[in-house]
């Protein structure tokens, strides 16, 4: 057996501690369930003790982190779930297939929470533009996005998209959810003992066997043949056991749910065990096949898609089996709960496999040495290089820069408006806003993270993470409430590797105390490296808030004659900026530095003038800075501005720094919005005055003037030629 | 007034559906696509989605449901049938419209908001518009490319068949969203009483919702049996 | 009953314009692989019981009927095999 | 130069689930037609030059291999013709 663990790679001092737990030796399935459960998708054997440090409660908080997804309540009873998930691997070996079951993957999670999917959003990373192979993953990435979420007819809304060197070899593809629920349906992973647990939905082949076990690992130089099978997303069966499993939530047919993801049905049915504390006797001849011959060892690690566990309430089993025969799916029991707390596992009658449910549960935990990489750290000291260009050449071609252009040739081929909900569609606000129907209640949500920060600085790349999701739910008017992070990076066996996950967290730490947001839900991607090259450490952070849905913001200039103001600082940086990258071709220096206190008083402010009805436009400064931002607020609604700043200066023109807000008022109300502003004692700027066709900008040093259309063409038309060429 | 809206396995703008016709003060009732009766109905909306996950041909495989059927035979009586979307599809796989929905010229699904021209106004569909009106709707589809035989096309321009026609909302040149002959995007047959069409009427019903002039059309059917 | 193997063609009418071909053409040209023309469309590996060839054949040819849409497409059964 | 008629076959290889099948398997059943097993998949006509037979066939060859995604799929050339 020894021998056999080292094959599967399993490490020799785990291998010790399996024995230890067992008291014996085990078998062979018993060790490939070791296997898969202690990989470090399933088990954040190195971040688990890294994570217990984020905060986790909050007012609003239903559910934390722990289950299938996190809850928060949203208020008048309704409660939203909502999470975010990796599929990296899969989709850089099939980039359609990859991405599809990542968002099959996550919206069955949110339906384990007993809530509706009603939004998607997808945090995408990829090498440069210009490279062939990056260009075939984007456009496979998204296609599978687009074929899963719109076909099964939930939404998506919004997302991130970049390109950095640092993904060439490890694209990034995250996907997060959201689904609304009452609170008195929310569900977890549980059932109680002597209950059988139901097997829902597809019929189990031998898709993806090990691909757990295989996320974790470094990405081999396998031929393509040697790749274990890809599994195929079914949207449509999705679909019917989406609804189905609704269904049954909703007729109180179902005291416990669970989605079986990564490692199967060995992962689901030890977890639901585990969480009740009790045990579980699954019988794999019950289990339905789609093809012949399967051996218990591919029965167990199956990640075959569109499957689902459900534990009836006792005396409702014919119920919950009628509901899923009318949407033409299998359900049946194939294990019950017991009180002895192991995970068995029977055969053709024999039990082939007998192991504690909390030996599986709790794999090892390391915690490792950590060291700076004196790289990141020389290239953050680099000082800026003098800077010298035309800003209004400078401008046309930010826009262009394919991290600023527009992002409109990939949402446009989602569906962002099934469910009659999306009150904020892609492109007309930072955040999108969904409504709960039959009330005045929306939902804002976005996803964001700039690499280029995290890379030179992982602790303040991880704030901003963090303040810049949270802006943009607020610069629509929501409340943030609580979020999710995808951590994706490299590998925490070397001490660069190990700092940059520790410092991440840090810095997502050090960022929700001081904004008060709960991470109630989350996901670790480790060893998205090769050649010894990691990605940079990338914190996808999800912010969902809660606003009046009447009182929302926009992004774009609506109405000329409005007065143009800026919230916060006047001047940005230019330390690892993507102006400088664009003049320069580099990325140095040190990222904006930021003030959290600073931050939440900006976001509230803006949230109070929305609220008061004071500005129903805003819009958070980025990438890009100053000028960028307002050229984007000329967008939506072909509506341009004339402006006077007080430097010209590049930094001044495109620096970027956190806590910034543009935003518009109606004249009239001018001196009530400042006086607001004052109060609080934040620095604020009248800019000038939306109105005309052009963006028109006074400067110390000259007049710069822009035909809106003409910067429009610009930015739309690199990733047009990306996706559709 | 009682509607019905078919659900078909994939069926996914259902909701939606139901959602925009109550606003109108029609009510609204789910038939599966399995249902052999539409008694009772003064009308049968087919929904938007992928019935059957599109698979095969968008519309293809709900088509031969056995609704169908008795959706053909609602539609004989000369009672008010529409189909958005996929419905729109169903209904030229089931031959119950004219000419058949192919790939969008651009070779994937397109969301976005679109000008739709009002091409006649007396159908209880569009009674509430104005002739030549250009309304703000969205589209979402993959497979929304109108397709009929040169012959089949005349007969529609020449029996006025044509409802919905893609028309600029500015001055874009570009205006057609799947490149559908003669700027189709919905149709009746010849009685006028079933309608097909791509863009999604009932996705803008509320101001909420990024538009309202999706709502005529069903407040339309409400009129047409008030007289 | 013995069981057949049908392979069904079912491709757009010559006259009706595919997107899909011509983007396939232009990515083969990029390639350096100037090809006339392309059209794609769809096989079907249909796998059933018959009680012999000349039965195979009908069933086989009614199911390409139901299966293509005759607005745009035809269908062909290219062949036809009897399965060991 | 003489011009061929390529017909390649692009089916994606066993083992891999066809959700596309199963759907039109279940939806033909519903319908009278019981049949064991659709699996769906694209065809290619392609028309090209080549100096001749044998020459057009490792061209057709060549393209298939282009097309088809190794991690899923595997293409067969099912006929080739010389066109007048
Ligand atoms: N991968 C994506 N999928 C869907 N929508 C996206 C994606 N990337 C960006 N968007 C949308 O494009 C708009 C601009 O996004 P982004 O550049 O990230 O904004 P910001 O700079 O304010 O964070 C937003 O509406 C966002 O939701
Ligand atoms: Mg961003």
């Amino acid at each position: 057996m020894e021998t056999l663990a080292r094959e599967i790679g399993i490490p020799q001092e785990e291998y010790r501690a399996i024995l230890k737990r067992l008291g014996r030796e085990p078998n062979r399935v018993e060790l490939f369930l070791f296997k898969v459960m202690w990989s470090e998708h399933c088990a954040y054997k190195n971040s688990r003790p890294l994570l217990k440090e984020l905060p986790k409660e909050g007012e609003a908080v239903l559910q934390g982190p722990g289950e299938n997804a996190g809850v928060v309540r949203i208020g008048e009873g309704w409660a939203v779930a909502f999470k975010i998930e990796s599929h990296n691997h899969p989709s850089a070996v099939e980039p359609f297939q990859g991405a599809a079951t990542g968002v099959g993957g996550i919206i069955r999670d949110i339906m384990s929470m007993g809530a509706r999917p009603i939004a998607l959003l997808d945090s995408l990373r990829f090498g440069p533009p210009e490279d062939e192979r990056s260009r075939y993953l984007l456009k496979g990435v998204v296609s599978g996005i687009a074929h899963y979420g719109n076909a099964i007819g939930v939404p998506t809304v919004g997302g991130d998209l970049y390109f950095h060197e640092g993904y060439r070899e490890n694209p990034l593809v995250n996907a997060m959810c959201l689904g609304l629920l009452r609170e008195e349906h929310l569900k977890r992973s549980r059932a109680s003992l002597g209950r059988p647990i139901y097997y829902a939905g597809a019929k189990t082949g031998r898709d993806g066997i090990g691909g757990a076990a295989f996320a974790s690992k470094e990405l081999s130089e396998d031929k393509e043949e040697d790749r274990p099978a890809v599994q195929v997303g079914d949207p449509f069966l999705g679909k019917l056991l989406m609804e189905a499993t609704l269904e049954a939530i909703q007729e109180d047919l179902v005291e416990g749910v669970q989605d079986m993801g990564a490692a199967g049905l060995t992962s689901s049915l030890s977890e639901l065990a585990h969480k009740s504390g009790l045990g579980v006797e699954l019988d794999l001849d019950r289990v339905p096949t789609r093809e012949r011959g399967m051996g218990p060892i591919e029965l167990l690690l199956s990640e075959s898609q569109e499957r689902m566990v459900l534990v009836p309430k006792e005396g409702k089993e014919r119920e919950l089996e009628e509901v899923f025969r009318k949407w033409g799916l299998d359900c049946v029991p194939v294990a019950r709960t017991i009180p002895e707390r192991v995970f068995r596992v029977l055969f053709r009658g024999e039990v082939v496999a007998e192991v504690p449910t909390e030996a599986l549960a709790e794999a090892p935990t390391y915690v490792r040495l950590a060291q700076e990489d004196p790289e990141v750290k020389r290239l953050r000291e680099t000082p800026i290089p003098p800077l010298a260009a035309d800003p209004g050449e400078t401008l046309l071609q930010l826009l262009a820069s394919p991290n600023l252009a527009s992002r409109e040739a990939v949402f446009e081929r989602y569906d962002h408006q099934v469910g009659t909900r999306t009150a904020l569609v892609p492109g007309k606000g930072d955040a999108a806003v969904l409504w709960v129907k039959g009330t005045r209640l929306g939902i804002a949500a976005k996803v964001d993270q700039n690499p280029r920060y995290s890379r030179l600085h992982p602790r303040l790349g991880a704030m901003h993470a963090l303040a810049e999701a949270s802006r943009n739910v607020s610069v629509v008017g929501a409340k943030p409430l609580a979020y999710t992070d995808g951590l994706n990076l490299g590998s925490p066996e070397t001490p660069e590797g190990y700092h940059e996950l520790q410092e991440t967290i840090a810095g997502l730490k050090e960022a929700s105390e001081a904004l008060g947001l709960p991470v109630v839900s989350g996901n670790v991607s480790l060893y998205n490296e090769s050649g010894g090259r990691r990605i940079p450490p990338t914190a996808m952070v999800g912010v969902v808030g809660v606003l009046e849905i009447d009182k929302r913001a926009e992004m774009g200039f609506r109405r000329p004659g409005e007065v143009v103001l800026l919230l916060g600082e006047e001047e940005g940086e230019l330390g690892a900026s993507e102006v400088l990258y664009l003049l320069t071709g580099q990325e140095v220096g040190h990222p904006p530095r930021i003030d959290l206190e600073r931050e939440r008083d900006v976001q509230e402010a803006i949230r109070e003038l929305i609220a008061l009805g004071l500005t129903q436009t805003a819009h958070d400064l980025a990438e890009g800075g100053l000028l960028v931002a307002l050229a984007e607020m000329t967008f939506p609604y072909g509506l341009g501005a004339t402006v006077e700043v007080r430097k010209g200066g590049l930094a001044a023109l495109f620096g970027e720094g956190a806590s910034r807000i543009l935003f518009t008022v109606p004249k009239e109300r001018l001196a009530e919005a400042t006086l607001r502003l004052e109060t609080r004692g934040l620095p604020y700027r009248i800019l000038g005055e939306t109105g005309g066709k052009t963006l028109t900008v006074l400067t110390p040093e000259g007049v710069l003037e822009w035909e809106v259309r003409a910067l429009l063409a610009a930015w739309q038309k690199p990733l047009r030629e990306v996706l559709d060429g | 007034m009682k509607w019905a809206i078919v659900r078909f396995p994939g069926s996914n703008c259902d909701e939606d559906a139901r959602f925009a016709l109550e606003k109108a003060g029609i009510r609204a009732e789910f038939v599966w696509h399995t249902a052999q009766d539409l008694r009772g109905f003064d009308g049968v909306f087919l929904p938007g989605g992928f019935s059957y996950g599109d698979y095969l041909r968008a519309g293809a495989l709900a088509a031969k449901s056995p609704v169908m059927a008795e959706v053909r035979r609602f539609a004989q009586e000369g009672r008010y049938v529409i189909g958005v979307c996929n419905g729109f599809q169903v209904l030229t796989e089931a031959g119950l419209l004219p000419g058949a929905l192919l790939a969008n010229l651009n070779l994937h699904f397109t969301c976005k908001e679109v000008g739709v021209r009002v091409e006649r106004t007396d159908l209880p569909f569009t009674r509430l518009y104005r002739q030549g009106q250009v309304l703000r709707l969205p589209i979402a589809h993959a497979e929304g490319r109108y397709y009929a035989d040169p012959e089949t096309l005349k007969r529609l321009e020449g029996e006025g068949q044509v409802v919905f026609r893609y028309a600029p909302l500015g001055e874009e040149a570009h205006y057609n969203p799947n490149g559908s002959l003669n700027d189709i995007a919905g149709i009746v047959n010849e009685r006028g009483n079933v309608l097909g069409m791509m863009p999604h009427p009932e996705r803008a019903v509320d101001p909420i919702l990024g538009g309202e002039d999706g709502l005529p059309l069903f407040l339309g059917l409400v009129q047409e049996v008030a007289g | 009953m013995p069981r057949y193997q049908a392979t069904l063609l079912i491709e757009l009418k010559d006259g009706i314009l595919d997107p899909q071909g011509r983007a396939v053409e232009g990515v083969l040209q990029g390639l350096g692989h100037p090809v006339e023309s392309v059209r794609v469309g769809k096989v079907l590996e249909v796998v059933f019981q018959a009680e012999n060839l000349l039965q195979a054949e009908e069933k086989a040819k009614a199911l390409g009927k139901l299966l293509a849409n005759p607005v745009m497409e035809v269908f062909a059964l290219e062949a036809l095999k009897e399965l060991p």
